[in-house]
């Protein structure tokens, strides 16, 4: 609270620093979807925007002065949680970058019908062609 | 927790058939087509009979791979997500049957393909139904959805681009879904929906869960294309080919609502919603602009296809205005209307499609006389538009019903009128169309001699059939609506509200 | 669209990698469930190997040894061998992916008969990964190869 | 009240519904098969609401229930005195139109007869379930068929002009059944049922406030379909239908079924005790007065024979509906009477209209110099009707209004004494001139005057409804005791004896 009163919550933002970063990247991805007139660096925007969210993920699930949760790399002993990155995360973010890859598969199949039947991937033009 | 192989049953057919497609159409392309129906027979079958264990017992768990929920994924089946259920796998099924013509017409080559990414489309729907686990949903999400964009592509004109739009909104909106997924897993430590519920109320006023219930929201509304995240569905589903329209445009937008209510009502409680009564106050606002400008929308179009999308976005309107208005009757209005408009809008693209495959007509006023060359195409037309209208006995009339009664209930006025209101302007849409039809004499247009030929020239028997059936579902399921919410809606509203 | 390099020293390197890669492609599918790892790094791996084969030498090189038609049939096989197993336990009266059911096959105890399932399902997801990788490859490289065939199948009317 | 369980009023609606499905599936090819199943599904229908008038007189009511709409709502049909009345004239009517339409259709070689058939007993479908609907949502349901089956008949000629009346129709209608829905779904929010009670079941459920506007949402939503003026412009419009729809439906099923439900929702929801507590008849009786007035003013000025027939309707609808909301026995039991008699006199006036449309092409008043003398038989019955709307003595006409000056001494309403007796000089104002041309007006060049009859398909109904309506004067408790109906509901709603 006392933070509050000089006005900038330095320590606050310092110690989110994970959803800064996350955010920061979302909104570059997002600028390029929005923004950007080139389907292609559309998108590489939306890998982008969709790789913010992988990060975010990982990072929630990270732990000071942990490891890798695989047992034998425990030092012996019962199991201690305390030691171990939390591996959930992990695990779900393996099956959202699958999701993430076959997008891009499913993205730049579709760029290439695109290409072919209006020879360009630029939006403007293709709007103008469809008119 | 069940042993009974149902659950599965219904994912795990269409699933492990469309892998076996491609396969089998190497050898022998004709096998395909009774291959899915038996796929989609099994999968509504198993359905069917789940639905009827939990009208007897209750819920129903089932455990993946026996691993013992919040660590593992079960699949839940309470009389919300049965109904569900049955209604998307008796779709499918019925739109798979009509597919037969589309496919031997246009892409008989790629017919495996094609089949493939339909049972895909189909097993990624039934999936977000059945799962009980908040990441798993959004698995089957982007399952259903990549099928989806391919089988958009598949179409003519603007459909690649059409898609890719879609894609990108699609996109987003799924993230926002996974962003929901992750500040809730963070406060919780769980993804199991029944265990989310039992560890989030005394979390209701943290703010991440009150993030993540912001980025649900949205994250849905864009895959259910409430207005005013809408503007990918027009473009896609009128692009698309007509028995992919067919099976997307009634069941992604309707699955999306169903996740809008399990967000709501399941991962959240309804005392969630009572106690930021602001969500669902904007939400219902939210959904009569979507109600007014889809209608309104839809009366600008000229291409029969882009109508019937405009009419759905005013549809969904109508579904999330139910959920907005937060009490029982709205609710059973929003479930109801889920099976309602699933027959209306397949039976519409069905419609549509039929027409287009036959005379390669997509605008309205080449519909003149059609109803001499393709009357049971066009009675089912009639059908479908009385209903989307609200003219009793049709099943849409009584979705609209509970949803008007929601709405008195709620004392939300502006509500009751948009949805009286909007019925009037679907009448002047859909009569319209149904004048011209009837009492339009045909035009002067290029395949003049086609149409001036008396007597029938129908839609193949395997569009025929399904769209009958639609038409009958019509007709006959809104009479017994009243057997349906006493029998299984009402036990689908969650308590509390 | 990929013309044929004729570089020896990239070509004899490849041919010296490529073995490797896949070994190593196949380690990390078969050690999946005991260190990082497993089906989908190792499919990545594996495929990674083929893109590698045709970069080097040229589209048709790599699809001679994979074509199309394999391709297709590798990705479903991986994908059924998946759900194969799942169901396998289903019909042997547990439920979906209770592989510890799997020890009624397996002369195994359960315990073991679920490593040995787990395993199993690395396996069908390392194909598929490979073959998935590898289309989508041969997709965005060969632009005009099919172009006929390919706008017929866009046509709705 | 005693209450049996029965299937007859089942039948009663169900036959006509049956009988459309058989016209469809008969076709254009069979025609004399297909006109078979009209006749014999009026006899049929006749018989069977005829065969409910002992049980119903004897102070029974019968009851069947078909389904649960909406939990506390049933799909229910009950007669009772006030319905069979109406069910009666409704059905007793169809066969003479049956037969009447016969020779029309055929005389004029219209197209598209089956539709015209089909739409015809769909109609009645609509009319008798309106009748014997026991609450407000069945009551909806079978308006609502009623309103969308007459649609086509409305635009039958498919020309510009009927094309355009049809879209008023609908427009009127469709816009008047949203308040109606709104106002249905506001009474089951207040009351929780809206099952239909003699003397109404509406009282103490609502602020005054809410109940007024209960009430204006009713009389607009219901008052359209009965022509209240200023919202009957719809029913002139619609008479560019075949004379036998103007005859049947707009004389007798339509808009008297409109007549109906305002009547239903005064006394069997309202009830007369909570009018007169809320000061609200005297409103809708001055109304009623002003239509009555204005619309014999405006018969006056119509060239058209059917238009003048039109507004000479809205004007006995309005009686109709003056004579209940004066809520006095004696005015009541002359509105209700009034129902049946108006529909006998004024289907014959109809029906002349027709056959002279038929034989001569002519549809204006002034060309109808001598035509008196080349049809006596058809002129004599359409003079009889003027007579009996005009209400002088031997004829039906003349004790409905009897009555009704009496119920005006009985409510100490002198001022509506004076509207039903300026109201019977307007009658003959506008009718007696046409007598005046047809039979006695010298023609100018003089034509070899032959008997040019209608058919005999169009001329028996004809006489026969007139001869009937001479009958009902003289005798009526005769055969089917309407007079003895309506004072018997006017008992029930009253709380008499």
């Amino acid at each position: 609270m006392k933070i509050k009163e000089k006005g900038l919550p330095l320590e606050w933002i310092v110690s989110k620093y994970n959803y800064w970063i996350y955010i920061f990247l979302m909104m570059i991805g997002f600028y390029a979807m929005i923004g950007k007139k080139n389907l292609v660096k559309k998108v590489i925007g939306m890998n982008i925007f969709q790789t913010s969210i992988i990060l975010y993920f990982i990072s929630i699930g990270s732990k000071k002065g942990s490891t890798i949760p695989i047992a034998e790399h425990a030092a012996g002993g019962p199991i201690q949680a305390i030691q171990y990155i939390n591996p959930v995360p992990h695990v779900l973010m393996l099956t959202a970058i699958v999701v993430m890859v076959s997008t891009f598969g499913v993205a730049m199949a579709l760029l290439i019908m695109i290409y072919r039947r209006y020879q360009t991937i630029e939006e403007d033009e293709i709007l103008r062609l469809r008119r | 927790m069940t042993t009974s192989p149902y659950p599965i049953l219904i994912i795990l057919v269409p699933l492990m058939t469309s892998f076996l497609i491609p396969l089998v159409g190497w050898w022998r392309r004709s096998l395909c087509y009774p291959l899915i129906l038996a796929a989609l027979t099994v999968s509504a079958f198993s359905s069917l009979i789940i639905l009827q264990m939990v009208m007897e017992q209750g819920t129903i768990h089932y455990h993946l791979g026996n691993w013992d929920p919040p660590w593992g994924i079960e699949y839940v089946f309470d009389h919300l997500n049965a109904f569900v259920a049955v209604i998307v796998s008796l779709t499918s099924l019925l739109i798979g049957i009509s597919s037969k013509s589309l496919v031997e017409r246009s892409f008989s080559k790629k017919a495996a393909f094609f089949y493939c990414l339909f049972l895909l489309q189909a097993t990624g729907l039934l999936g977000i139904v059945v799962t009980g686990d908040a990441f798993n949903l959004y698995v089957f999400l982007e399952i259903a959805s990549l099928a989806g964009y391919t089988l958009i592509a598949i179409g003519d004109d603007g459909a690649p681009f059409a898609s890719f739009n879609y894609m990108l909104y699609g996109t987003v909106g799924a993230c926002f879904y996974l962003l929901g997924v992750g500040y809730l897993y963070i406060v919780t430590g769980s993804l199991n929906m029944a265990d989310l519920a039992k560890l989030l109320p005394p979390l209701y006023q943290s703010k991440p869960v009150l993030i993540a219930f912001a980025f649900f929201i949205v994250g849905v509304a864009i895959k259910m294309a409430l207005f005013p995240l809408h503007v990918w569905l027009p473009d896609a589903y009128t692009y698309a080919p007509s028995a992919v329209s067919a099976l997307i445009a009634p069941l992604t937008t309707k699955v999306g609502v169903y996740v809008a209510i399990r967000i709501m009502y399941t991962i959240f409680t309804p005392s969630f919603v009572k106690e930021f009564s602001s969500a669902t106050t904007l939400l219902s606002w939210v959904s009569i602009f979507a109600i007014l400008f889809g209608c309104i929308w839809a009366l600008a179009q000229t291409d029969l296809k882009r109508m019937f999308a405009y009419v759905l976005v005013a549809e969904i309107g109508y579904l999330a205005l139910g959920i907005g208005l937060a009490n029982r009757n709205g609710l059973t209005g929003t479930v109801l209307h889920i099976m309602n408009d699933t027959m209306m809008m397949a039976s519409l693209f069905l419609v549509a499609g039929a027409v287009v495959t036959k005379t390669g007509f997509r605008r309205i006023d080449q519909w003149s006389g059609l109803h001499k060359k393709m009357p049971l195409t066009m009675a089912v037309f009639v059908v479908t538009a009385l209903s989307v209208i609200g003219i009793p006995p049709m099943c849409g009339f009584f979705s609209k019903w509970y949803l008007l009664l929601g709405a008195i209930n709620a004392r939300q006025w502006v509500a009751a009128a948009v949805l009286l209101g909007s019925s009037l302007v679907n009448a002047i849409l859909f009569f319209r169309v149904i004048e011209v039809i009837y009492f339009r004499r045909p035009a002067e247009f290029p395949n003049q001699d086609r149409v001036q030929h008396e007597g029938f020239e129908e839609a193949p028997w395997s569009l025929l059939i399904p769209m009958l059936l639609f038409a009958a579902g019509i007709v006959s399921l809104g009479l017994l609506s009243g057997k349906i919410v006493s029998g299984i809606i009402q036990f689908a509203i969650p308590e509390g509200l | 669209m990929i013309g044929p390099f004729e570089d020896v020293v990239i070509r004899t390197g490849c041919r010296v990698l490529i073995p490797f890669i896949q070994l190593y492609g196949l380690y990390v599918i078969a050690h999946g469930a005991d260190s990082p790892g497993g089906g989908f790094q190792g499919g990545v791996i594996l495929g990674a190997s083929f893109i590698l084969l045709s970069l080097a030498y040229d589209g048709d090189e790599a699809r001679k040894r994979v074509s199309e038609k394999r391709n297709v049939i590798l990705c479903s096989v991986g994908l059924l061998i998946y759900s194969g197993i799942g169901a396998i336990c289903l019909a042997l009266g547990g439920n979906y992916l209770n592989y510890s059911r799997l020890h009624h096959l397996l002369p195994v105890d359960p315990v073991y008969a679920r490593a040995l399932g787990i395993f199993g399902i690395e396996v069908g997801v390392g194909i598929t990964v490979m073959a998935v990788m590898l289309s989508i490859f041969f997709d965005l490289a060969s632009e005009h190869e099919d172009q006929g065939e390919r706008t017929s199948f866009g046509m709705d009317r | 009240m005693e209450v049996v369980s029965s299937t007859r009023p089942l039948w009663a609606v169900l036959i006509s519904g049956i009988a459309a499905i058989l016209i469809l599936l008969t076709g254009e090819d069979k025609k004399n098969l297909r006109e078979f199943w009209t006749l014999l599904a009026s006899i049929l229908k006749f018989l069977v609401v005829v065969s409910m008038i002992p049980t119903v007189l004897s102070g029974k009511v019968m009851e069947y229930t078909l389904l649960t709409l909406s939990p506390g709502i049933a799909l229910q049909w009950r007669v009772d005195a006030f319905g069979l009345l109406f069910a009666t004239l409704a059905s007793a009517l169809w066969i003479a139109t049956s037969f009447y339409s016969i020779g029309y259709m055929r005389g004029l070689q219209e197209h598209k007869q089956t539709r015209f058939y089909f739409c015809f007993a769909l109609a009645l479908h609509g009319a008798l379930g309106v009748a014997f609907a026991s609450n407000l949502l069945t009551l909806f349901i079978f308006y609502e068929i009623l309103s969308i089956s007459t649609f086509p008949l409305v635009a039958h000629k498919e020309t510009a002009e009927a094309i355009a009346g049809g879209r008023k129709y609908l427009s009127y209608l469709l816009t008047s059944a949203t308040l109606i829905l709104f106002s249905i779904g506001l009474t089951y929010s207040l009351t929780g049922k809206l099952d239909f009670v003699p003397g109404g079941f509406l009282a103490n459920s609502g602020s005054t406030n809410i109940l007024c506007l209960l009430f204006i949402t009713f009389i607009l939503g219901f008052g359209t379909k009965a022509a209240l003026m200023p919202l009957h412009e719809w029913l002139p419009t619609a008479m560019v239908a075949p004379t036998p729809v103007s005859a049947l439906l707009h004389a007798v099923a339509v808009v008297k079924a409109g007549v109906f439900c305002v009547l239903r929702v005064l006394l069997y929801v309202f009830g007369p005790n909570l009018l007169s507590d809320l000061h609200l008849w005297i409103y809708l009786a001055y109304f009623a007065s002003i239509t009555i007035l204005a619309s014999g003013m405006l018969a006056l000025a119509q060239e058209n024979l059917k238009r003048r027939l039109a507004f000479s309707t809205i004007n006995n609808l309005a009686l109709i509906i003056l004579g209940a909301t004066l809520l006095s026995p004696s005015a009541m039991t002359g509105g209700i009477f009034h129902i049946a008699g108006h529909g006998f006199m004024k289907i014959a006036l109809f029906f002349v209209a027709g056959i002279i449309y038929v034989r001569t092409h002519k549809e204006n008043v002034t060309e109808l110099d001598g035509i008196g003398r080349e049809m006596p038989m058809t002129m004599g019955a359409f003079a009889l009707g003027a007579i009996g709307i005009a209400g002088i003595p031997p004829l039906v006409g003349f004790i409905s209004k009897w009555y009704l000056g009496l119920g005006c001494l009985e409510a100490h309403e002198v001022v509506f004494l004076f509207v039903v007796v300026l109201n019977a000089l307007l009658d003959v104002a506008y009718f007696f001139p046409i007598v005046y041309r047809s039979f006695f007006k010298a023609v100018k060049e003089p034509v070899q005057f032959s008997l040019r009859e209608g058919s005999a398909f169009m001329v028996i109904p004809t006489v026969l409804c007139a001869i009937i309506s001479l009958c009902l004067g003289l005798f009526p408790n005769a055969i089917v005791r309407f007079f003895e109906m309506a004072l018997f509901a006017t008992k029930q709603i009253l709380r008499l004896g």
